[in-house]
């Protein structure tokens, strides 16, 4: 292994930074960098320098000192208000991350031990790849089939966890186009080093030419409105009229009154808990127990697909989020693809359980 | 440690009186250090249960309906006696510590063994209960039913922290019975007088301790969203 | 017991004298012992069993990553890395200062015969070591792949390895440290010695003290977490179950309950050690005694309103972030008191070079960095970026390996001479503690960078731009693990052939110095009466400002 | 509390205790047959911990006790207090950030559907 002294050439010391948010991440880290490294440079020296000076010599006595409360309330209040800079300026950072852009493009995640599930609207698919353009937010929805995942791009500075249950949101708007990894970084099972894959960044242009020819199936839309067909949703809810059942027609994020008095958003994740889980929160003015429990029935892609089927029947529902309609650029020229699966980094037999 | 050099004297005498342990000075101090150990123990009992506690509570609001129904299972008139019982046997044991301090063995003897059998009553009650939910498939794991079935899930929660909460102070019931037994014995053998009477003041705590987790238990469980 | 010397013998006359050491033979004498003395040195041998079958698994594993595709299996990894970071934390950092230094110091310390409950402390050796048995046992079956953490619900329902031996191992050794933790608070409280107010009490039982708070309060709430885990694992449905309902976010709030003031169990027993030697060696009293005392009850009771930090990135409500965010730092702040008074100790100080002091220079220096990296997780932004790759590695390295390990070897070499009556050869000592020094940094800090550049934990392979830095890592774990046998070796020499220690071989202060090295059983013939203050080295000179 | 200057409760104060006890456990149940909403677990823990006190207070003897060890109790509970309110604050707020304002979320009226 030693013969492998081309290590030390390709040592890197600091990543890429290819987001609008690794900028000020990286500024933050400087930051902190720079106070810690003052701090320890000061601790160390004022050791130094006493060590020198006082050291044990015949004769000499240390001077016995009680203490001062006044240098004490220095050194515990300064550096806190200097702590109080992290806080805040983190908190800046971490409250922009939680709050996706409006004109965001959305992909949806899928986690599963151990590979990740791409969906674009436009109804295409990968698997351990991720691609997209430079310069446009892109917000990623996630969800787990099994295990907590954790998805991280280290180049963006993104990362959150995904937990089974939930979904979890991160956006970013890459700056540089390039090869990028793309990791799991929540311990996940024998192969959680393997559930890697690459991010590409392109060129608007590229992107577009990358993108065209869409998913064989037709968009997710289209994938949702058949699901909503072959489950047998469109018997019950009739997209005109209400009957037994809530018409879902504008329902996307709107307030839902709920039977026990509370009212909820219908977002994304409470979709997708009344279709997994209807019983969980019953909408009032309807029975519980008529809808089928349709967990272990469908995937989490599925439910993707049929949440975005319902999301556009609703006129409220951001441009962005429609599907491939607004936010597909334009086409340049046909690739002539239409596999499902577009590229796959690694290829990773998903290990039965 | 048994050797002992001087010939036993006043101190010694009243050192094996009051079963002073050689480490300490005195017999208050054996007392005190007893009481704070004791209470610092219970402290920690408190927070072992405060996790099933803080997890009650965060299922509560998660699900406020399915909880609600699952009281319908829960049958208030065996938990209400229970919660008499035990309350009746917290008496019994506050009688029992008094009676050790006034050094009346017959009647600490007494109201140790009511104790226990109010303890007992307890748990077999509990186990009719038990027994109830075992065979009206309550039992999260083991054929698991529920009526609605659309709580079916979220139900499987709250009687799985049933089963957890109820258990384990059915198991601390157990632990203080075995205590209890012990007291028995050495009060039997007339160990314990007005000026040696820690043990059962200290299993006394444990077992009022006991008595408490379940006044919160009762309503929690049996009494939320119960409708008659 | 009749031949007790005079307590103020000459080191020449101790010599031939009954300590508690050998005043009984056999090994039904050690194993039925009440003796706090003789129970911290079974401990001893527990804890340092455990660290080098802890350390064993971090070498073997550390070889794995020399190649970016990994050398074994990717089950044999997780494995490793799992009972690597459950037997250091729970089997050795846990206890290491606690059961050892400050079960067999407490006590002198303050002046009495023995702990308040020596029956419980022997029950708790005895515990602790049924669960090094029991996670022993899960190891050698084929291990526990879950990390020490135990997620739900990948160790609920997802992992095929032996989660509830070791989860039941670690439930177990709990109950361990919550009777070394009440053991010392009512000694603490109902055991001091006629004069020894709280305001004379070493530094070292303060931060033991504040220690056996976070050990009651805390380790509870670790039991019954892992006893509902082990439910859900063998009845196939319980409350964290994402299929039901449940939610596996709910777990890490109940262990990091407990888990993260578990960190400052780790650390402020070495934060007592420090104090003390500092003060001896620089032959002075502490700069600001009740502001580090006081700091370490702050520690204590902050340390369990900050544990949300390790879950800003699982889903975490953003308004709890920034409020764990905020307490987080607030936490920093009696650290950082310590750290500047300990350095303020050595001003106008009498400065020996010693080994222990050796050791305190590379608590303090190591400790400030391990700290301040905390800080960069701790801040919302940069925890984004880090959590879950070697940063965070590197960042409990350098407080619990360059912290604590330090403050325990240290404080081993401080009072070895008082434990078993020989001193350990100084030049050996020296040099152990720079290779330690040298070793632990080419370890570990490469791992900041790498942390930085994206490098998650947990990985048995990763991508082939990391190599260098996991190279150098591994070189250095070799080094350190050097580093760590030579003590051992040169220790179990001085045991028979150490030069014999006097009473107070580095004129120390405290009432442990006051006695015979090794001690009697019961410590002192007659019990003391404390009339100075702590580390009087001389008189009060001088008041700054 | 030392050995020596042992408070030997009166039995006619243990007795009016348990009474007492009793008496909150019919009452609780009885109050709980009654629909006051939320409300309801509120009086059913105020009734709890009324209990709870009287174990306390008397049964337990903490009236006679040192302010230690009184320190003690309250801290255990003010510990697991801390554990149900940092943890329930997460739950509580987790939905805030993608929720309108959950200050300004009434009861929907007029569902514009
Ligand atoms: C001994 C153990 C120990 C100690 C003492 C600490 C101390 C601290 N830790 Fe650490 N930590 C761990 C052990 C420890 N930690 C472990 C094991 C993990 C990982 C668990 C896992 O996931 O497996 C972890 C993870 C961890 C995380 C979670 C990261 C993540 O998973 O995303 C965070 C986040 O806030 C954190 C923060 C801190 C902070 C703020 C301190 C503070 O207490 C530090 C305070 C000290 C100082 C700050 C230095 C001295 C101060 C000065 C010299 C003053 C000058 C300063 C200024 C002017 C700013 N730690
Ligand atoms: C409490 C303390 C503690 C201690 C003392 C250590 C000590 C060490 N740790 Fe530990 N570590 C943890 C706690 C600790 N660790 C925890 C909690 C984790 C997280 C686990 C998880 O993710 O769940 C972790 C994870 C962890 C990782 C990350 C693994 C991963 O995420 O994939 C690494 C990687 O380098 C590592 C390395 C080391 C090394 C090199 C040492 C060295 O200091 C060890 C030195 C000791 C020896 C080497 C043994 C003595 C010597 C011999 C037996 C002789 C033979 C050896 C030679 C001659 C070389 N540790
Ligand atoms: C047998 C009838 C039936 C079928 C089939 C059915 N549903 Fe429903 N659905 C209902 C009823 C009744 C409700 C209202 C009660 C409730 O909230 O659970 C409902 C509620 C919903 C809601 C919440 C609406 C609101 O206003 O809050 C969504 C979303 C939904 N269904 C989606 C679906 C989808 C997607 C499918 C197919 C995969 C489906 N349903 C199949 C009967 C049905
Ligand atoms: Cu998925 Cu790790
Ligand atoms: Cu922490």
């Amino acid at each position: 292994m030693w013969a492998n002294l081309s290590l030390l050439s390709d040592l890197q010391l600091f990543p890429v930074a290819a987001s609008a948010q690794a900028g000020s991440i990286d500024g933050l880290y400087w930051w902190l960098t720079i106070v810690s490294g003052v701090m320890t440079f000061l601790i160390f020296l004022f050791i130094v320098i006493f060590a020198w000076k006082y050291q044990r010599k015949p004769g000499v006595k240390a001077t016995q000192i009680e203490g001062s409360t006044k240098l004490e309330l220095t050194w515990s209040i300064l550096p806190f208000f200097v702590m109080l800079s992290f806080f805040w300026w983190g908190a800046k950072i971490y409250y922009a991350a939680q709050n996706p852009p409006k004109n965001a493009m959305e992909v949806f995640v899928t986690g599963k031990q151990w590979m990740w599930k791409i969906q674009y609207p436009d109804g295409s698919r990968e698997i351990n790849a991720l691609h997209v353009p430079v310069g446009q937010p892109v917000k990623l929805t996630m969800a787990s089939e099994d295990v907590i995942h954790s998805f991280s791009i280290p180049a963006f500075r993104v990362r959150h966890d995904v937990v089974p249950g939930h979904y979890d949101t991160i956006w970013f708007t890459a700056t540089k186009a390039g090869h990028y990894h793309l990791f799991c970084t929540e311990y996940c099972g024998n192969e959680h080093a393997n559930m890697i894959g690459w991010v590409d960044a392109m060129e608007p242009r590229e992107y577009a030419n990358w993108a065209s020819g869409g998913g064989g199936g037709g968009d997710l839309v289209t994938q949702g409105q058949q699901l909503f067909q072959q489950n047998g949703c469109s018997t019950c809810h009739l997209l005109d009229s209400q009957g037994r059942c809530p018409n879902l027609r504008g329902l996307y994020n709107h307030p839902v009154q709920l039977a026990d008095g509370r009212t909820v958003l219908a977002d994304d994740a409470y979709i997708r808990e009344s279709i997994l889980d209807p019983n969980a929160k019953i909408t009032a003015g309807f029975e519980p127990n008529i809808m089928p429990v349709f967990k272990g029935q469908l995937s989490e892609e599925n439910v993707i697909q049929l949440i975005a089927y319902i999301k556009s029947l609703s006129p409220t529902t951001p441009a962005s989020q429609q599907g491939e309609r607004l936010q597909r650029p334009v086409v340049l020229a046909p690739q002539g693809k239409n596999g499902a699966i577009k590229t796959g980094a690694s290829p990773i037999v998903p290990a039965q359980r | 440690m048994a050797e002992t050099l001087v010939p036993a004297g006043q101190e010694e005498l009243e050192a094996q009186e009051t079963h002073l342990r050689h480490h300490f000075a005195t017999p208050e101090q054996q007392t005190d250090a007893a009481t704070l150990g004791m209470w610092t123990f219970l402290i920690t009992e408190v927070l072992f249960f405060g996790g099933m506690f803080t997890a009650y509570a965060i299922y509560r609001t998660m699900y406020p309906g399915a909880f609600a129904s699952t009281s319908e299972f829960m049958d208030v008139r065996l938990g209400g006696a229970n919660t008499a019982v035990l309350i009746c046997s917290s008496l019994t044991m506050a009688l029992a510590v008094r009676a050790a301090q006034l050094s009346r063995r017959k009647d600490l003897i007494r109201f140790l063994i009511l104790t226990m059998i109010f303890g007992t009553v307890f748990l077999v009650i509990k186990g009719i209960e038990y027994h109830a939910k075992w065979v009206e498939y309550k039992v999260p794991g083991f054929r698991f039913t529920y009526e609605p079935s659309y709580y079916f899930h979220h139900a499987q929660i709250l009687f799985s922290l049933y089963f957890y909460m109820t258990g384990m102070h059915a198991i601390h019931m157990v632990v203080g019975l075995g205590l209890l037994t012990y007291l028995v014995i050495q009060a039997w053998r007339g160990i314990f007088h007005a000026r040696y009477f820690a043990p059962v003041e200290m299993i006394g705590l444990y077992w009022h301790f006991v008595d408490i987790v379940w006044i919160f238990l009762f309503p929690l469980l049996y009494l939320i969203g119960h409708k008659r | 017991m009749a031949t007790i010397a005079p307590i103020h013998g000459t080191p020449e006359l101790s010599e031939r004298r009954v300590n508690y050491l050998n005043v009984e033979h056999g090994w039904k004498s050690w194993l039925f012992t009440t003796d706090h003395k003789r129970i911290a040195i079974l401990y001893l041998i527990s804890i340092t069993l455990m660290f080098f079958v802890g350390g064993l698994m971090a070498v073997l594993f550390r070889i794995n990553l020399l190649e970016p595709e990994g050398i074994f299996a990717p089950e044999t990894y997780n494995r490793l890395f799992s009972a690597h970071g459950i037997i250091m934390v729970f089997f050795f950092l846990v206890p290491s200062i606690p059961a050892t230094l400050a079960n067999f110091l407490i006590p002198i310390m303050v002046g009495a015969k023995d702990l308040a409950f020596p029956r419980v402390n022997l029950l708790s050796w005895y515990i602790y070591v049924v669960g090094a048995l029991l996670t022993l046992y899960a190891v050698i079956r084929g291990g526990v792949d879950t990390g020490w953490t135990f997620y739900a619900p990948y160790s609920s329902t997802y992992s095929n390895s032996y989660v509830l031996a070791a989860a039941f191992g670690v439930f177990t050794a709990g109950f361990s440290s919550i009777l070394t933790g009440l053991n010392f608070i009512v000694t603490v409280h109902k055991m001091r010695a006629p004069g020894m107010t709280w305001s004379r009490l070493p530094l070292f039982v303060w931060s033991n003290y504040a220690t056996g708070l976070i050990q009651v309060l805390g380790t509870p709430v670790l039991a019954i977490t892992l006893l509902l885990l082990a439910f859900e694992r063998i009845a196939h449905v319980g409350i964290f179950d994402p299929n039901i309902g449940g939610d596996p976010i709910l777990f890490q709030h109940l262990f990091w309950f407990y888990s993260h003031p578990a960190v400052y169990i780790m650390i402020l027993p070495g934060m007592g050690v420090i104090s003390e030697i500092v003060s001896c060696f620089s032959h002075k009293r502490v700069f600001g005694y009740n502001f580090v005392a006081f700091s370490s009850m702050a520690i204590a009771v902050l340390s369990f309103v900050v544990w949300g930090h390790h879950m800003f990135i699982t889903g975490e409500s953003m308004y709890t972030s920034l409020a764990f965010s905020f307490l987080s730092f607030m936490v920093a702040v009696p650290s950082a008191i310590k750290v500047f008074n300990w350095t303020a100790t050595m001003y106008k100080g009498s400065i020996s070079f010693d080994t222990p002091m050796l050791y305190a220079f590379g608590f303090i220096g190591l400790f400030t960095i391990g700290g301040l990296t905390g800080l960069y997780l701790a801040a919302l932004g940069t925890d984004v970026a880090t959590h879950g790759t070697y940063f965070i590695v590197a960042h409990f390295h350098y407080v619990m390996v360059g912290g604590m390990v330090m403050a325990f070897v240290g404080g081993l070499h401080f009072w070895w001479p008082k434990m078993t009556g020989r001193m350990y050869p100084e030049a050996w000592a020296k040099f152990a503690a720079l290779i330690i020094f040298l070793g632990f940094n080419l370890t570990f800090f490469p791992q900041f960078i790498l942390g930085y550049l994206g490098m998650p934990r947990r990985y048995h392979a990763y991508p082939p731009e990391f190599q260098a830095l996991n190279v150098l890592s591994s070189a250095g774990a070799s080094i350190l693990g050097v580093g760590y046998v030579i003590p051992m070796i040169y220790f179990l020499w001085s045991l028979k052939y150490g030069k014999r220690a006097g009473m107070n071989p580095y004129d120390a202060r405290g009432l442990e110095w006051t006695i015979p090295s090794p001690p009697t059983t019961f410590n002192f013939d007659t019990t003391p009466v404390v009339t100075q203050e702590a580390y009087d080295y001389g008189e009060l000179e001088e008041v700054v400002g | 509390m030392s050995a020596h200057e042992v408070a030997i409760p009166k039995v006619k104060t243990l007795v009016l205790v348990w009474a007492a006890l009793i008496c909150f456990t019919a009452l609780t149940t009885w109050v709980a047959s009654f629909e006051f909403g939320e409300w309801n677990i509120v009086i059913a823990l105020l009734i709890a911990v009324t209990k709870a006190s009287l174990v306390v207070w008397i049964f337990m003897g903490v009236r006679h006790v040192t302010t230690l060890t009184r320190l003690f109790v309250v801290a255990g509970l003010v510990w697991l207090f801390i554990m149900i309110l940092l943890t329930a604050s997460d739950y509580k707020t987790r939905n805030w950030t993608y929720q309108a304002q959950p200050w300004a979320n009434n009861p929907a009226h007029g569902l514009s559907r």
